[in-house]
């Protein structure tokens, strides 16, 4: 049993509510990474998609969502390949995923092939430009990022830049954005080393940092900052002027990093999180009986992702990947004549009113272009303090 | 210019206990396929005992058996009135069984002295003293303890492999084919210092296929064929009957000793 | 340490023209007289005096916000320069602002466009000029004039322009001390490497089994010691020791769960190594299942350095390479002299004939596997240290240099694998000083293909006679 | 827990690019390792560079589809040499360490940003099957063809389709050249190559010949590999090595199908782990929750795959016999 | 080939040797092959191999250090000397296997030196090895195939089209069959060569090697582990395969079948050649027998080690048993005693 027919879920429809306008049930698949080598990842992620699952059933607004979780793992175990086959089989209409780039080119031709509409939440290559009609993404560009970070380093007064970053397109891209941008604010970027996914040890790439002795240090890359942080201490490089990027942006207090980061400082996409974010993921997180989790990495974007998937299908009443693509730019506000509202109930609302909405989401206002990326995304910069904890000041 | 009762008498001299009896072995490598059917084999205290026969009869299938590294099917095999049917090697080797085997008898990555150490894996004091008594035997040895066993010649290999066994002055000796390689004037010494310490007490059983030589210092012989034993008698018996000359011995060496 | 003065940095960030470029070019303009300079001095004096308040105050707040600005600090000489008149012209709209003592400015406009920004150059000191083509890339000097240029706005409302006058002073690390710092830490490196290759040598060397579940014996170290440590909160010596004992344990069990019994059944080497590669994956998932996928900190792991010229080592990596090496070469004198060393190498050349010289191999084989899987705890938890960090896929990170490095020492010999790591761990270090830093494992392989081009044996093995 | 699905979603893998393409690369290795004895763990190496052959010059260079296939293969024959000619003379277990290496290099090549412009680096290609390429070639009329589990639109058929031609091809192949006397010196230098050269025959040439024959065939399935997604240099590390190795060795190591039967089963039963796991635990079978599931399949995958190799060391096509003189 | 062998090699009845195995008759021997008197380097009339200066050292042990040898073509040498005299390693370089350090030497007048083991092979130059090599998990059968020379079907390109080969391969097959009747192993033709016994083995790599129909021969101790009773029936062969034209070098330490077969020995000790010679004169040499042959080769070892009576007239055996005793007893009675 394979085939794909939207109605098939065998219990999802308790249906015991009057429903408003439409009754969908979606069905979404979510393809994050339990396993491999960014397994680190997964959680927040998966977590941000529980979150917004619950508050959409929970907001009986004509749309349920029927959540299935597969396990993207990476390339080196492979995961995904039997994964999205079984996400496929189930007949998804939506993808949340992939997290890594590699994964979701691998998988974006048998996904458009199924007429699945993919929305990554972080995936931020300038590759994914326009790749495809049912691809979007909710992470914001390199370009973006990558110019805020290094306006802020250079607004810091640092005449010159050490850049460690990941050797795949986040880290490749948003290393060029910051250079670029740097060096056209007068500044010198005066070392480079990347490093492989996998890699173990990052040794030889803090050496090289230390030796041209910059002074500051831009770390792109996700929780390898662990890692490459204390080395950085140990090799004499000043860690209040360290500045890290969303895939790395955490709090570190409970980590032991044997550093201080007190002055160092970060940016992330989105206006800054509810207070209350971590709590409310972590409650829907652990209703399934998982761990809790402590970070918070990419949860909005994928928190987001599920909520203009689901916001699409409704406006488009209509549950097939083509239909909820063609509505995705509009309820993220990307034509004219929206009305803005930040939650799903909200908007959900608005639609079933006959009105149009434009939703601004936790990961900034996620206003799609007509190449599917997400514009308008505010990317705030965060402070570490003295606790290794870092706060938002812009 | 033999004697054979002389060979009898002597034989008859020995004790009577049986240290190595075989009786009735079935034993084989491929499922299904038996490679000695029935082979039955008496070794008494002080026996030297030789095995001939063609190529592939399982001489050293038999050998094999007795220390363990062939699966044993059917029939008992027992030491000094044990059944070993099953027994890891290194167990045998407690009880004073040493072996030879015909081929890949050395370790080729280790020098000669550390081969021979292996001899007395579980008794390594008395080395000195048994290094004087091997090297004794093979002088070419004593020399080149230093060289690695792999890179030695085909007869110094045999040499060693006859060498690691007589280290650890076992009480019973399974020696497969010692004497191939060797040079004729080692042969000959092989196989007196065989017989010498096996008259010092040590029941040995020799594979041979320098089938004269070996029955000339046998107390009792068997033709092994086809898995089976097909002649026993004593090393003077079957030096001399005809239908082991004809099938097994060929006529050669009897012309050139003649 | 040596300290090398660098003229890196010109005044605007590109100094490869040579020379103090940015400074006043006297075929350009001449020196003013000292009557204007003591003026300019003294105003600028005064002014500092007289605007210290205003100098606490954020740059920009002299001016009404809005969502875009331009901003930047002005040095001279790495010295901020207090003062500067910085004016923007555009749209119809224009402002002046001054640099404050930290030598930063702000000028807020009123919408996203191109502005023009003038920088009064009679506010520099005496002699500085701003050098069109010293400008950033992206901000295009006005012709015919100095300190004037165009700037834009990018993807975001904020545009930086950092002017850096003058010659700028840098100190780098020279070559040479980046090579000695780099080899040292390639020797550290390598020594720790050495500690995980013994054990996977060992096992080799005795039973020809390439096991690829080495790495995870690695990281089972590491993974007891943050469990003990981070997770149950015991203090960091019962961690270590528990690590080291979990890591006899595993090693034990191995085999006696799984070895063991497979040689009975009588696998071939590939077989096994197969069978290996499958138990790697089923580990390492073990693992993952224990502590997550993220990364764990040891307690008092990276304390400051201490420097030895130009090597900076902490205490850790002293006692993990003294650890390691003594390990090394407490190994090699098993291997080499004891009575079950020799054994081990008997194995591996011929079990069977092993046994019938009444070795119990079994046995033999039992206490490699313990021995192994200690020696891979140890290192496990050194390379926690070394990395730092727990990960629950560590080991395997390494697992391909371990393998490297006893091949290239020649299989099956302990001073083979303890060469082979030192040379692996040097070529990744130091190699990246002449290569890009991602490609910095391929330079370790390398070293392996080259070796066994010159020597197929290995630096230590032996080639074995022929006939 | 719903066994339809969790069937269906396995028999997927009896006719799926992915299998064709494993299948392809473990073939390949039969030769290598199967036939001619050469302990090749850079197969990953090959599939890099058949995919990448095929891939840059039709993107980089504007060549057509068929081309790049030919480029791709070129490739494989490229890499044997590159690779044999260092190590052909080297140890078998040398060998493997040093092919490992091997890989790794070429990976880490396609992935460092020097050759960014041509590789793109760890992004990897698409985009080559585009606008003339092969999508366009498909010669099967749009639609949905097949039922249940095999339900394909016409470009999956496509692909399928294409890939089983080129395997019935490999495999026809690897049939005849192993029943005739170069097979049988290939198979005799698997057992000892001295033997060999003591014959007459000249060692280092059939090694190089299987090497380029199972080079080619493992290049064409990383052409397969890569026809229905992408080119991603973090696909070809040594676990898919590791993983064709599995392959190889469950189908039966020196025989012609055993490759094809490894790879089908090797992947349904990923596939029915996979797809298990976690209904199990989301059924409550399990105490464990779903995610934790996707942690304890590897866990079990890697298990299963040991018992696999315990209990049918020949390989399921293998001949029994041969395991009681391996080593 | 010269005109004395030409007469010599006449008398001869194959029939009546394939009639009695164990009996054969003595054929006589091929005479007249050297030039001068027999000494160590004596040139050859009609030499097949010419070795000149070669010399291999393995650290500071000169394993072969040859001046001059010259092996005749269309006859039988022995090459025997005691263990480690450097006869295997000689076979190794000849066979282009291993590398000397210096030296050159030739084959049917083409210089050797550098040339690759199996260019070597395919010239007609084949050995054996003494520590053999089976193909483990190829068939017996296959093993013998594989020795045939000249296959078509072993190209590339020409294996995938069986119809090139077959007719070749079923020749092939026959002559095969054929051989492994006579050396005993027809009843293993399809069992793995893994699974011979070591005395098969011997006969395998001699029956392969002989599937090329070398011109020269070489085999290294091919008859160590065989039985007796077969290799009698093999030397026929061997001796057969002379009267056909092939040219045979061995080495064996089985001085019966020297003196049976070989036309010309050559004696080796410490690397160097010692002394050759028709087999009858080189045995006598003193120097021989003592560091080789030994004193007991003719003595009944019954005799010696004192199982069986010795009638005072056997002197021989008397002396040496009393030399043995002298020798050896003290050590055994203090050692190998065991309570
Ligand atoms: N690779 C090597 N390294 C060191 N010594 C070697 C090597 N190969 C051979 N030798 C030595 O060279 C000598 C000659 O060896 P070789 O095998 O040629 O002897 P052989 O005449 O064939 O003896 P045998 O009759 O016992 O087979 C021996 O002493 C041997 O130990
Ligand atoms: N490992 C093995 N696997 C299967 N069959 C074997 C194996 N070893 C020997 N055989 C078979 O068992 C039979 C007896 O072999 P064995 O080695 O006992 O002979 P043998 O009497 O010692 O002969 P030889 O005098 O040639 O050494 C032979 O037919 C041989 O083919
Ligand atoms: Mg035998
Ligand atoms: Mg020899």
């Amino acid at each position: 049993g394979c085939s794909s027919t939207p109605a098939e879920t065998p219990d999802g429809n308790d249906g015991g509510d009057a429903k408003p306008a439409a009754d969908l049930t979606l069905k979404l698949g979510s393809l994050l990474p339990v396993t491999g080598q960014l397994a680190f990842l997964g959680a927040p992620m998966e977590a941000g998609v529980q979150l917004a699952v619950d508050q959409i059933n929970e907001a009986d607004a004509g749309i349920t969502v029927d959540v299935s979780n597969a396990d993207e793992g990476d390339l080196d175990n492979k995961a995904y390949e039997t994964s999205i086959t079984k996400l496929q089989g189930e007949g998804i209409n939506a993808l949340v995923g992939a997290a890594s780039s590699s994964v979701s080119k691998l998988i974006l031709d048998s996904n458009v092939n199924a007429g699945i509409v993919m929305v990554s939440p972080s995936n931020t290559s300038a590759e994914f430009t326009g790749i495809n009609d049912l691809y979007f993404r909710t992470a914001p560009s390199d370009n973006l990022q990558g110019e805020v970070l290094a306006n802020e380093i250079a607004e810091d007064g640092a005449t010159t830049l050490g850049i460690i970053y990941q050797n795949d397109p986040y880290g490749t891209g948003l290393a060029e954005a910051i250079k670029n941008t740097f060096e056209g604010a007068g500044g010198k970027v005066v070392a480079e080393a990347s490093y492989n996914q996998g890699d173990g040890q990052f040794n030889a790439q803090v050496s090289e940092i230390a030796a041209a002795n910059p002074e500051a240090v831009a770390i792109v890359s996700y929780e390898q900052f662990k890692t490459i942080g204390p080395l950085l201490g140990a090799a004499g490089v000043d860690t209040s002027k360290l500045y890290l990027v969303d895939g790395n942006l955490s709090n570190y207090e409970k980590d032991n990093l044997s550093i201080n980061l007190e002055g160092s400082k970060g940016t992330r996409a989105g206006a800054e999180l509810p207070d209350d974010f971590l709590e409310q993921l972590n409650a829907a997180w652990t209703a399934a009986g998982n761990d809790k989790i402590n970070d918070l990495t990419y949860s909005a974007e994928a928190y987001d992702a599920v909520i203009l998937i689901a916001l699409a299908a409704l406006q488009a009443g209509s549950v097939e990947g083509a239909d909820i693509a063609g509505e995705m730019v509009a309820v993220s506000g990307g034509t004219e004549g929206g009305t803005p509202c930040t939650t799903f109930a909200e908007c959900a609302d608005i639609i079933n009113g006959g009105g149009q909405a434009d939703y601004d989401g936790l990961s900034g206002k996620v206003t799609f272009d007509e190449n599917h990326d997400p514009t308008g995304a505010a990317i705030g910069v965060y402070q570490y303090g003295a606790d290794n904890n870092n706060t938002r000041i812009k | 210019m033999t004697d054979a009762p002389t060979g009898a008498a002597q034989a008859a001299a020995l004790s009577d206990e049986v240290i190595v009896e075989l009786t009735d072995v079935h034993a084989g490598y491929l499922p299904g396929v038996n490679i000695l059917n029935g082979a039955n084999l008496v070794a008494r205290k002080g026996e030297l005992i030789g095995i001939i026969g063609p190529n592939g009869a399982g001489k050293s299938t038999l050998l094999k058996s007795i220390f363990g590294m062939v699966h044993v099917r059917g029939g008992d095999i027992t030491v000094k009135g044990e059944s070993i049917v099953g027994l890891k090697a290194d167990r045998l080797v407690q009880r004073g069984v040493a072996f030879v085997p015909q081929t890949n008898n050395v370790f080729p990555s280790l020098t000669i002295a550390e081969n021979l150490q292996m001899g007395l894996y579980q008794n390594p004091k008395i080395y000195e003293e048994r290094l004087e008594f091997v090297t004794g035997i093979f002088e070419e040895l004593g020399k080149r303890l230093k060289q690695r066993a792999g890179s030695l010649s085909g007869g110094e290999r045999q040499m060693v492999a006859m060498s690691r066994a007589l280290m650890m002055d076992p009480s019973v000796l399974l020696l497969d084919e010692p004497s191939a390689g060797l040079s004729p004037v080692r042969q000959d010494d092989a196989f007196i210092r065989v017989s010498d310490i096996n008259k010092a007490g040590v029941t040995t059983i020799m594979v041979e296929q320098n089938a004269r030589r070996c029955l000339q210092i046998c107390d009792r012989g068997y033709v092994l064929d086809q898995g089976k034993d097909a002649y026993e008698g004593t090393g003077r018996e079957l030096l001399e009957d005809p239908k082991v000359i004809g099938l097994y011995l060929g006529t050669l060496g009897q012309d050139d000793a003649a | 340490m040596s300290v090398t003065r660098t003229a890196s940095l010109g005044p605007l960030g590109r100094t490869q023209r040579g020379g103090p470029v940015g400074l006043r070019n006297p075929a350009r303009r001449r020196p003013r007289s000292g009557l204007l300079a003591l003026i300019a001095a003294l105003a600028s004096v005064m002014l500092a005096v007289l605007i210290a308040p205003a100098a606490f105050a954020a740059p920009g707040d002299d001016q009404e916000k809005t969502d875009f600005y331009f901003a930047g600090s002005i040095t001279f000489e790495d010295a901020p320069i207090d003062g500067v008149v910085i004016g923007v012209d555009g749209g119809g709209f224009t402002a002046e602002t001054k640099t404050d003592a930290e030598g930063k400015w702000r000028l807020y406009v009123p919408e996203k466009d191109t502005y023009r920004l003038k920088v009064d150059e009679d506010t520099l000191p005496e002699g500085v000029i701003i050098d069109a083509e010293q400008l950033p890339p992206g901000v295009s000097p006005v012709e015919g004039s100095t300190g004037e240029f165009d700037a834009e706005f990018g993807l975001t409302g904020t545009k930086i322009i950092n002017l850096f006058l003058g010659e700028g002073e840098r100190i780098t690390t020279s070559f040479a001390d980046q090579l000695i710092g780099r080899t040292i830490g390639g020797i550290n490196f390598g020594l720790l490497l050495g500690l995980a290759s013994m054990g996977a040598a060992l096992i080799y060397g005795t039973t020809r089994l390439g096991n690829f579940a080495h790495g995870e014996m690695v990281s089972w170290g590491g993974v007891i010691a943050v469990l003990c440590t981070s997770f149950w909160s015991l203090p960091l010596w019962v961690g270590v020791v528990a690590a080291v004992i979990a890591g006899a344990l595993l090693g034990w069990a191995m085999d006696a769960g799984l070895w063991g019994p497979l040689r009975k059944r009588g696998l071939g080497v590939v077989q096994l190594m197969i069978v290996s590669i499958g138990l790697s994956l089923a580990l390492r998932y073990v693992l993952q299942f224990m502590i997550g996928g993220g990364t764990h900190q040891l307690p008092g792991a990276s304390p400051d350095p201490m420097h030895f010229g130009p090597v900076t080592l902490s205490y850790i990596d002293i006692t993990g390479m003294s650890i390691s090496l003594v390990a090394i070469l407490a190994m090699a004198y098993f291997l080499n002299r004891t009575r079950i060393g020799k054994a081990t190498r008997a194995i591996s050349d011929n079990p069977q004939l092993a046994a019938a010289s009444g070795i119990d191999v079994d046995r033999v084989i039992r206490i490699v596997w313990i021995i192994s899987g200690t020696l891979a705890a140890m290192s496990g938890v050194l390379w926690t240290y070394f990395r730092p960090g727990v990960q629950w896929n560590m080991g395997m990170q390494m697992l391909l240099l371990i393998f490297c490095a006893i091949t290239l020492g020649g299989l099956g010999s302990a001073m083979g694998a303890l060469i082979g790591s030192l040379i692996v761990g040097v070529a990744v270090e130091v190699s990246t000083l002449w290569i890009p830093t991602d490609l910095k494992y391929a330079s370790a392989l390398l070293a392996l293909i080259i070796v066994l081009l010159v020597r197929p044996q290995g630096l230590f093995g032996r080639r074995e006679r022929l006939g | 827990m719903d066994f339809g699905s969790i069937f269906g979603n396995t028999l997927v893998y009896l006719f799926h690019p992915v299998t064709i393409a494993y299948a392809l690369a473990a073939t390949g290795l039969a030769v290598h390792f199967g036939y001619a004895g050469l302990l090749n763990f850079g197969m990953a190496a090959f599939m890099a560079v058949g995919a990448y052959g095929y891939a840059i010059p039709v993107l980089s260079f504007g060549l057509p589809w068929w081309m790049g296939m030919i480029i791709g293969m070129l490739g494989g024959v490229l890499c044997a040499l590159v690779l044999g000619i260092p190590t052909l003379r080297l140890r078998a277990d040398y060998l493997a360490i040093a092919t490992i290496a091997t890989a790794e290099i070429v990976r880490l090549l396609f992935q460092t940003e020097l050759f960014k412009e041509y590789t793109n680096s760890a992004g990897g290609l698409t985009g080559y099957n585009q606008a003339g390429g092969f999508t366009d070639m498909n010669p099967i009329p749009p639609g949905t063809y097949g039922f249940g589990p095999f339900t394909y639109t016409a470009g999956q058929l496509w692909d399928r389709v294409f890939g089983l031609i080129v395997l019935v091809l490999a495999i026809l192949l690897v049939w005849a050249l192993m029943r005739s006397p170069w097979g049988r010196v290939l198979k005799g230098i698997r057992e000892d190559e001295d033997a060999v050269r003591s014959l007459g025959k000249n060692v280092f040439a059939y090694k190089m010949q299987a090497l380029i024959i199972g080079g080619v065939i493992g290049a064409m399935g990383g052409v397969i590999f890569v026809l229905p997604s992408s080119v991603q240099p973090g696909s070809y590390s040594t676990s898919l090595t590791f993983f064709l190795w599995t392959i190889l060795l469950l189908g039966g190591a020196a025989t012609v199908l055993g490759p094809t039967l490894g790879a089908v089963l090797f992947w349904m039963v990923f596939s029915f782990l996979g797809n298990l796991l976690p209904q199990a635990a989301a059924a409550g079978f399990l105490p464990i929750t779903e995610t934790q599931a996707a942690v304890v399949n590897w866990i079990f995958a890697g298990v299963v795959l040991m018992l696999l190799v315990i209990f049918r060391p020949q390989g399921i096509l293998g001949d029994k016999r041969e395991m009681t003189f391996v080593r | 080939m010269s005109a004395e062998n030409q007469g010599s090699d006449q008398s001869q009845n194959t029939a009546d040797v394939a009639e009695t195995p164990t009996g054969s008759i003595r054929r006589p021997k091929t005479t007249g092959l050297a030039t001068g008197p027999a000494a160590p380097g004596v040139p050859k009339v009609d030499p097949i191999l010419i070795v000149d200066g070669v010399e291999r050292r393995f650290g500071g042990l000169a394993a072969v250090d040859i001046d001059h040898l010259e092996i005749p073509r269309h006859a039988i040498t022995a090459l025997i000397g005691p263990n480690g005299a450097g006869k295997t390693t000689l076979f190794n370089l000849l066979c282009g296997f291993d590398r000397p350090n210096a030296g050159k030497w030739s084959f049917d007048g083409r210089n050797l030196a550098g040339v690759p083991s199996f260019k070597v092979a395919r010239m007609g130059q084949v050995r054996t090895f003494q520590l053999t090599k089976s193909l483990s998990l190829l068939s017996v059968l296959e093993n013998m195939k594989l020795g045939a020379p000249h296959q078509i079907g072993e190209g590339f390109w020409a294996s995938i089209l069986p119809f090139l080969w077959r007719r070749q391969e079923a020749e092939i097959e026959e002559k095969a069959k054929g051989l492994l009747k006579r050396f005993k192993l027809d009843a293993k033709e399809s069992d793995f060569a893994a699974s011979l016994s070591g005395g098969q083995r011997k006969l395998l790599e001699m029956a392969r090697a002989l599937m090329s129909d070398p011109t020269l021969v070489m085999l290294d101790e091919p008859m160590a582990g065989v039985n007796p009773a077969l290799t009698q029936s093999l030397l026929d062969h061997i001796l057969d395969l002379k009267d056909q034209g092939m040219t045979v070098l061995f080495v064996e330490h089985d001085m019966h079948m020297v003196r049976h077969i070989a036309d010309w020995v050559v004696v080796m000790a410490e690397g160097r050649v010692v002394a050759e010679g028709p087999p009858e004169a080189v045995m006598e040499e003193p120097a021989v027998v003592d560091a080789y042959l030994g004193a007991h080769q003719d003595v009944d070892l019954g005799a010696v080690t004192g199982r069986i009576a010795v009638s005072g007239t056997d002197t021989a055996a008397v002396k040496v048993r009393e030399r043995i005793e002298a020798e050896a007893s003290a050590e055994i009675e203090d050692e190998g005693d065991r309570p």
